[in-house]
């Protein structure tokens, strides 16, 4: 299919399902999910089928290697608002492509992982096909305005549906994570119009801005601005506080599509906007961002070792995972890149699978605290397994997808002969024996242990319920036992932004 | 007399004028402090228009146009004025509280 | 002369109605209310006609060219839109609100107010300008205090009344200090002493006095005391005709000051524009923060609305007119869809937050355009307001202003604070008791409700409206 | 055919995965009888092919020195991640003298160790699973011996890792195992971090994961570079070498990051058995073996590989000395005898000021590697014995069993020659691995160490024979009833006995072929004749004085010692207090040391500065509110004083 073609459709196809279930009466739900489920299995199908396209014309020749513009396939561009000289310019490097990869397999799992929605079934699913609309508008786009607008688009829905759908402290928590997002966004706002003039060019487009050679003034105040923008959506420390309390209220599919997708707009935006386009800037204050991640790493670590509710522990986790990708950034090497993408990926699959286990469990016990459970390996074999086997993706267990992903970051960053990077490195790398201590804690409390009575009468997973956690299961392995493909698109992306940053 | 004594005495009723604004307490009593001040205003016009304006038509006319102006205003003034005093059976500043936050 | 129409075709209509009341003395009829909003109507399709590349200068004092053109199909679209609104909204069978007397003259004011209004974008000099902000002016008294009955109403109209004289004052000193050095009333001459002599005391402290007095009109910060209880107090569409059209009109003045007459001094009054829009947008979100009833709590975001405008006019001629006229036409898209959802509750019951609550179950589509605009406030993309904000921010941007930049959008996110806590409260809270609906929309209403929603919408997508303001501002 | 068998040598490790999937995914589900045969039946076949390929690599490499010098074979190499254009982890298979060793005994006591679970395990309700886990185990072991390079050996190291955690904590509704797992993993993960940090530390530098490569003298000579840091100077080579053996600490379990093993007995003795006494827990030594050529470059390595074998030797026999627990028993004598094979490699440092050739004694490493291969199938064999005794007793205490020698014959013989065996006494394999071990110490001069290895020995033969008297002579001190011997086990065990007796016919063959190439023999020292009647003399002593405390199976001598040194008794039977130790350390230090001041810090200062900002917003909303009190000449007031202000501004 025509690529062009193909991207705008794979953005427009979640509004055209929203917008398919407007007229749909409120009470008939069976329909209303099954047209969300439809819709967004033809878009995992489109977007399959991009993927395989992509990888016909991707190219790691040498020319590649050299340069140092991203090369976006399927490029195009037409003008917009002219006022600013906007344009609707569209094109995907093998980032963006794995990015909506992820996506689509993520919001797939997560629609069928929220068929159980009752309550108001259709505004939940207009507004969570608004949100993947605006993911993967922002993967899609390379002029910076229509970037964060879909940024945008894709933060504000959250509000409601924590708000609405969500558990517990939800008003508290959907307004706190609007409102620190929205608060980074002011700070990119800044940013991008600074771009904007200050390139002399007047124009948003990324493959334009990245030639131009900023003044070290201009950038050494509009790097930060960028970076924490983003930051903040990556949970970066201290601005990562949203996180768990927005992904504990926040109902399963919300959970998985914010820390499985969303959350990787922050390191894809770091990386996008503000390391490639701002290399000097990127050198002038890597090495505060620095000591920031790897504080993210070791205190979401331990942030986690001590907390009692399951989604609280999920969270802090990614905060220290998410630290990972940013660290792999910060490490200013190629393979340091490399990794932080494939970290996105690979957090991206993992944590969609854990919320996703976490909503069947909490379905079944309805409690999330880890003491109360025990022993439910004995009456969901099925879910418990699921559950080790996404721990121990955790804590970098080879042949899963993580530890193909930390091996990169670690590698990348003890490439940098720095010392402080070395210190950091170290720092990160004793972090998996953290990490290793409260996933234990969580698998061995939730799935081993004598079991409590009441939970005798549960069941595990039905058939439906399995089909998200066996597709997300098939990829964890996938990339973890053969990365070999994923890599060789990565590194495609990858030269060139290394190259820019390095130049 | 020059024109800087017309523009301090043009300020000076400005000054009562706001001075009456702030501590009149009866409604009417401000209105005739804001009275003040635009006549303030009209000197400084005829006194710009006397002294050194290139054309001095103007100036003259505008004091007019102030006066008519005000006139309507204080009209209308003091017809709400009036509802108000229907409302309260008071004219002082001080029971316009029920509006505030 | 063509470009004449639009004044005298208002006039003609506003005398119309009111003779047409004076012989036919029967001050309930609906036939005022039709000609009114089909008179507008009309006037709005005759601005459309008019060529919008040309000026033309009449008797010296009165100039007509594009902006003026666009700036006076703002004033009518608002003044057709309160004309819609107040007539749902003073249909007898409501609260007490409900009940309106001397209906024609209520339309008649609003006209007039217009033509004020229309005098003051077309002014060429002090003197036309003079007059037509207290036309545009002196008729809002009279409307926030138009029910009698109410003691809010009146109150509200005893104070705006009274700082609004106190302003006119400050106006004359300004006005006669401007004359003073530059000899004439008319802008060219005001012109060329800025030119010639920039910190010339006098010039400086004349357009001091001005910037005070329209910064009340405009609730500018230390000025803005009296919007809050103004707006808390009077019928719900004359505080809607106060926030779109009395602020658009002050805010046309000041451009006309700030890149006509004063131009050469824009260095000067950077600063100045900078920290008043600093102070103003602050105060205002801060303001909005705690409130509970609906018209007050639109006071204050208007008032940070504000600050947000003045913002642009720290950029170049070009970037301010077409950014503020943009925003100018979004933010009264958004305020007339609000202030119509706001009529509609304070038709029956008190218009505050909590009478929001189940609106999200009991009408969601209503509830939608609620969020819709909200969002648009709060300059949520892909809606109008956020391409508005987008252009304000840019135009402080192209200067260099970025921290200011900054600043604003944080403000804005305070901002989204608030909007979210209506969409909170329309969303996500249980009402105590399931209210049984009684919240009628007639057809008056469905219909303004879609075109302004469409208008959000649009404006915000389409490039077209952007693109011609920025042509005729060019 | 030897060319086909190395092209396709990756069937070895085929089989066991077949059968982990099949069982795990299928299999279990259906049938546990069935996955019990299916993994029998590819544990066979995989040790038939183990068996094979050894041959082939026999003829084809031992066979001809000239040909592969180097004695080592890369069956086959894909790439698996590159990191970057010149940084490439393979897959590999690599079979040199150790490798096909272990390949040999993983593969042989992983096929007797599943036909004896047939045994172990009837009835139990998890039967299927844990085939399925015991191939796994047996697929990450034997990746880890064949690895190519050290990333994937990380890999399988970490593999082995969650088997044994599943494993052991296999009885998962057992609160007691579930914690052992737990606390196993950790420690070795603990361990691995440093692990990871030496391999991130050598690929940097060396640019490569190959084993070859880094083995290099070229990579010493690299390595071979101080840096300062801070006031004190490092020498990389030491530094990676030694953070690539805290890897190797951690699996071997030395002391202090010993206190796991033991609690791994919590898991089915079968695990016990082959993960925890014959195959993962050598890993350690094994690493170091692999990575031999490197780390004797770096003397201050060896020295503390050396001690700290010695010492963990010594400790763990003392300590096995009070045990009661019969599986304790056998797992610290475990972590005893791996103290042996480490200190024999430490050994290899030849302290003479005149020694010809390289300055290091290839005896040493040929003798530890012969202990590994002994030790293996003896300790296997006392434990599988061990198991069966605990299938018929039910119960692990060694006070509660006594006069099992009639009611479990066979055991009792094969268990004989294993206490033997581990006893180094003459003629059993122990025996000649342990003289041959003692024989490299000596001859590289440690004398110490020489001296500790024999006090060892003795103690070794000492608390095994307290353990065998214990259990089988004597009258029965509990009522053992309907106590019989399954043939699914004993067979196993009494098959076991063959390599235990035989295997001491291998060493010359060890010595001359299991060992490094370019490390001649130190000639000026010869075999001492003394060496062997001394060490055969310590544990007879051991035996003897064992006799004399529980030789009837009598308790009241040991009991009177026991009083009279009661304080000494206690603080060895608590194992010297080293779990306390580990407890306070996570409990009051990680846990209530840091990770409850990190959820307080985040909660309340960092979250805490966020919702300030909210507050100090709230605050200044109340104030405009405030302040807009309604008092129109306050209104006025602030409107005057704004515009005074204003004048300032802009004057």
């Amino acid at each position: 299919m025509n690529g062009p073609f193909l991207l705008t459709l794979i953005w427009v196809l979640p509004f055209i399902i929203a917008l398919v279930t407007i007229p749909v009466h409120q009470e008939n739900h069976l329909r209303i999910k099954v047209i969300s489920l439809l819709g967004n299995f033809v878009n995992l199908i489109l977007v399959i089928l991009l993927t395989i396209q992509f990888i016909g014309v991707s190219n790691t020749s040498s020319t590649v290697q050299e340069s140092n513009v991203s090369l976006f396939q399927y490029g195009y561009k037409v003008a917009w608002f002219t006022i600013m000289n906007i344009e609707y310019n569209i094109g995907v490097d093998a980032i963006s492509v794995l990015m909506m990869l992820l996506t689509a397999i993520v919001i797939f799992c997560g629609i069928i992982a929220s068929w159980e929605v009752e309550k108001q079934a259709k505004e939940f699913f207009i507004l969570l096909n608004v949100l993947v609309a605006g993911v993967y508008g922002v993967f899609v786009s390379i002029d910076l305005f229509t970037l964060f607008l879909f940024y945008e688009i894709a933060v504000l829905p959250m509000y409601l549906l924590i708000g609405l759908w969500g558990t517990g402290r939800k008003e508290y928590a959907a307004m706190k994570l609007t409102l620190m997002l929205v608060a980074g966004s002011a700070f990119i706002l800044a940013g991008i119009l600074g771009l904007y003039f200050e390139s002399g060019l007047n124009t948003f487009d990324l493959n334009q801005l990245s030639q131009v050679r900023f003044s070290d003034s201009f950038q050494y105040w509009a790097f930060p601005l960028v970076f924490l923008g983003f930051g903040v959506l990556g949970a970066i420390f201290p601005f990562h506080t949203w996180s768990p309390d927005g992904h504990a209220s926040a109902p399963t599919a919300v959970s998985m599509l914010h820390a499985g997708v969303l959350m990787k707009l922050g390191g894809y935006g770091c990386l996008r906007v503000g390391m490639y386009l701002m290399p000097e800037g990127a050198h002038m204050w890597m090495n505060v961002f620095l000591v920031l991640v790897t504080i993210n790493v070791l205190y979401g670590a331990f942030g986690a070792i001590r907390q009692t509710d399951l989604k609280y522990i999920t969270a802090y986790s990614s905060v220290s995972h998410c630290g990972l990708v940013l660290f792999g950034f910060t490490a200013m090497t190629f393979t340091g890149l490399k990794g932080g993408v494939l970290q996105m990926i690979s957090h991206g699959l993992m944590t969609a699978l854990f919320f996703c286990l976490i909503g069947m469990v909490y379905g079944r016990t309805h409690t999330r605290t880890v003491s109360e459970m025990g022993g439910l390996m004995k009456v969901m074999p099925f879910l418990s397994i699921a559950f080790i086997i996404v721990g121990l993706a955790g804590l970098g267990l080879p042949s899963l997808s993580g530890f193909v992903a930390e091996a990169n970051v670690f590698v990348g960053s003890f490439a940098n002969p720095a010392l402080i990077n070395r210190v950091c490195s170290v720092l990160a790398v004793l972090s998996i024996v953290v990490t290793a201590v409260y996933v234990l804690r969580t698998v061995n409390s939730l799935v081993n242990g004598p079991i409590r009575k009441q939970y005798n009468t549960l069941i595990d997973a039905s058939p439906l319920e399995k089909v998200p956690v066996i597709i997300l299961l098939f990829c964890l392995f996938g990339m973890g036992i053969l990365p070999g493909w994923i890599i060789e698109l990565v590194n495609g992306a990858v030269h060139p932004i290394f190259n820019n940053l390095m130049r | 007399m020059t024109l800087s004594h017309c523009v301090i005495l043009s300020l000076i009723l400005c000054a009562i004028g706001v001075y009456g604004v702030l501590t009149r307490r009866n409604l009417i009593g401000i209105l005739l402090s804001v009275e003040v001040i635009l006549n303030g205003a009209n000197i400084n016009f005829a006194a710009f228009a006397h002294f050194r304006a290139v054309d001095s038509v103007a100036g003259a006319i505008f004091p007019i146009f102030v006066m008519a102006v005000s006139a309507c205003e204080m009209a209308v003034a003091l017809a709400i004025i009036i509802s108000m005093y229907r409302r309260k059976r008071r004219l002082d500043v001080y029971n316009l509280e029920e509006l505030h936050g | 002369m063509n470009l004449l129409l639009p004044e005298f075709f208002l006039l003609f209509l506003t005398f119309f109605i009111l003779s047409l009341d004076l012989w036919r003395n029967k001050s309930q009829s609906a036939l005022s209310f039709h000609l009114s909003w089909g008179g507008l109507l009309a006037l709005f399709v005759l601005l459309l006609a008019l060529p919008y590349d040309q000026e033309q200068v009449y008797f010296g004092g009165y100039t007509v060219n594009g902006t003026a053109l666009l700036f006076k199909q703002i004033f009518v679209l608002s003044a057709l839109f309160t004309v819609l609104l107040s007539r749902p909204y003073f249909t007898p069978g409501g609260n007490r609100r409900g009940t309106l007397k001397y209906r024609s003259e209520f339309y008649c004011i609003i006209l007039l107010c217009t033509f004020g209004m229309f005098a003051v974008v077309s002014a060429k000099d002090l003197l036309t300008v003079f007059i037509g902000m207290e036309l545009a002016t002196i008729p809002l008294y009279i409307l926030s205090g138009y029910q009698k009955e109410d003691a809010f109403s009146v109150e509200a109209s005893t104070k705006y009344i009274i700082m609004g004289s106190l302003s006119t004052g400050l106006l004359l000193f300004g006005y006669s200090f401007l004359y003073g050095c530059a000899g004439s009333l008319g802008f060219d001459a005001i012109a060329a002493v800025a030119q010639s002599s920039q910190d010339e005391p006098l010039l400086k402290l004349g357009v001091l006095f001005v910037f005070a007095a329209i910064g009340f009109k405009l609730t500018l910060f230390p000025f803005h005391m009296w919007a809050p209880d103004v707006y808390d107090g009077s019928p719900t569409p004359v505080t809607a005709f106060i926030s779109v059209s009395s602020k658009s009109v002050a805010i046309a003045f000041l451009l006309i000051l700030v890149y006509g007459p004063l131009a050469p001094m824009h260095g000067y009054l950077q600063p100045i524009l900078l920290i008043l829009a600093a102070a103003t947008m602050t105060v205002g979100n801060l303001g909005a923060l705690r409130q509970l009833k609906l018209r007050r709590f639109m006071a204050y975001s208007s008032i940070a609305q504000a600050g947000y405008i003045i913002m642009a006019m720290a950029g170049t001629s070009e970037a301010a007119w077409s950014s503020i006229i943009y925003y100018l036409f979004v933010y009264a898209a958004a305020n007339y869809a609000l202030f119509f959802i706001i009529s509609l509750i304070g038709r029956h019951g008190n218009e505050e937050f909590k009478s929001l609550q189940g609106m999200g179950k009991q009408h969601p589509v209503l509830a939608a355009v609620l969020l819709l605009t909200l969002f648009s406030l709060g300059g949520i993309p892909p809606l109008a307001g956020f391409m508005g904000k987008f252009l304000l921010f840019a135009a402080a941007a192209e200067q260099g202003f970025y921290a200011m930049v900054v600043f604003a959008a944080l403000n804005s996110t305070i901002s989204l604070y608030y909007y979210l806590l209506l969409a909170k409260e329309a969303y996500i809270i249980k009402p105590f008791a399931v209210k049984n609906n009684l919240l009628q929309t007639d057809i008056v209403q469905k219909v303004s409700l879609m075109v302004l929603t469409s208008a959000m919408i649009f404006f915000g997508l389409l490039p077209v409206f952007s693109n011609a303001i920025r042509a005729t501002v060019h | 055919m030897a060319d086909w068998l190395f092209t396709h040598s990756y069937l070895i490790l085929a089989f066991p995965l077949l059968s982990f999937l099949v069982i795990g995914l299928f299999l279990q589900r259906v049938s546990p009888e069935k996955s019990a045969r299916f993994a029998l039946g590819t544990a066979f076949f995989s040790m038939l092919f183990g068996v094979a390929v050894s041959g082939a690599y026999y003829v084809k490499v031992l066979a001809q020195p000239l040909l592969y010098p180097e004695r080592t074979l890369i069956c086959f190499d894909v790439a698996w991640l590159n990191f970057t254009p010149i940084l490439t982890a393979n897959m590999g298979i690599y079979l040199d003298p150790i490798s096909v060793m272990m390949i040999l005994v993983i593969t042989i006591i992983s096929f007797l160790v599943t036909c004896y679970s047939i045994g172990y395990m009837k009835g139990d309700s998890g039967f299927g699973r844990f085939f399925a886990l015991l191939s796994l185990f047996s697929f990450s072991m034997l990746g880890l011996v064949v690895s190519s390079n050290i990333l994937q050996m990380f890999v399988f190291w970490e593999l082995v890792g969650v088997s044994s955690y599943t494993l052991i904590g296999f009885w998962y509704e057992k609160p007691s195992a579930v914690a052992a797992a737990k606390k196993a993993f950790i420690i070795t993960r603990f361990a691995d971090a440093f692990f990871l940090l030496g391999i991130l530390a050598v690929s940097f530098y060396v640019g490569s994961f190959d084993f070859q490569k880094l083995n290099s003298i070229e990579t010493a000579a690299l390595l071979n570079q101080s840096f300062q840091f801070g006031s004190f100077t490092i020498n990389l080579l030491t530094l990676s070498t030694l953070l690539i053996f805290a890897g190797g600490w951690g699996k071997s379990a030395m002391f202090p990051l010993h206190v796991w093993l033991p609690d791994a007995m919590e898991g089915p003795t079968p695990v016990s058995s082959i993960i925890h006494s014959a195959t993962m827990v050598v890993a350690g030594v094994y690493l170091t073996a692999r990575m031999f050529p490197l780390f004797s470059q770096s003397l201050t390595t060896l020295w503390l590989i050396q001690c700290v074998g010695a010492f963990t030797a010594l400790f763990a026999a003392v300590i096995a000395v009070t045990q009661r627990d019969i599986k304790r028993i056998l797992a610290f004598s475990t972590l005893s005898q791996l103290g042996y094979m480490l200190f024999s490699l430490g050994a290899a440092q030849v302290i003479y000021p005149d020694v010809p050739g390289s300055g290091l004694n290839p005896l040493a490493y040929s003798a530890s590697m012969y202990h590994v291969f002994t030790h293996a199938f003896f300790k296997c064999m006392l434990f599988l014995g061990a198991g069966a005794i605990i299938h018929a007793v039910h119960d692990n205490d060694i006070l509660a069993m006594g006069g099992l020698k009639a009611l479990m014959p066979k055991t009792y013989w094969s268990l004989l020659t294993a206490c033997l065996a581990i006893g180094g006494i003459f003629p059993f394999s122990g025996f000649w691995s342990k003289d041959a071990i003692l024989l490299a110490s000596l001859q590289s001069g440690h004398y110490f160490t020489f001296m500790v290895g024999l006090f060892t020995g003795g103690l070794t033969a000492f608390y095994m024979f307290r353990f065998f008297f214990l259990i089988f002579h004597g009258k029965a001190r509990s009522d053992l009833h309907n106590v019989h011997e399954d043939p699914w086990m004993t067979v196993p065990i009494m098959l076991l006995t063959i390599p235990t007796i035989g295997a001491g016919l291998l060493e010359q063959f060890f010595v001359s072929q299991v060992t490094l190439p370019g490390l001649q023999e130190i000639s000026n020292f010869s075999h001492p004749s003394w060496l062997p009647v001394l060490a055969s003399l310590t544990g007879l002593t051991g035996i003897s004085l064992a006799w004399f405390f529980y030789g009837k199976g009598r308790l009241e001598k040991a009991e009177s010692f026991k009083r009279d040194f009661r304080s000494l008794y206690n603080v060895v039977y608590n194992k010297f207090y080293i779990d306390e130790v580990y407890l306070f350390i996570t409990r009051k230090i990680i846990f209530a040391g840091i990770g409850s001041p990190v959820k307080w810090i985040d909660r309340h200062i960092v979250d805490g500065a966020m919702n300030l900002c909210g507050e100090i917003l709230q605050l200044g909303g109340r104030l405009v509110r405030f302040l807009q009190n309604g008092q129109l000449q306050f209104y006025l007031g602030i409107t005057i004083i704004g515009f005074v202000s204003l004048l300032f501004l802009g004057k």
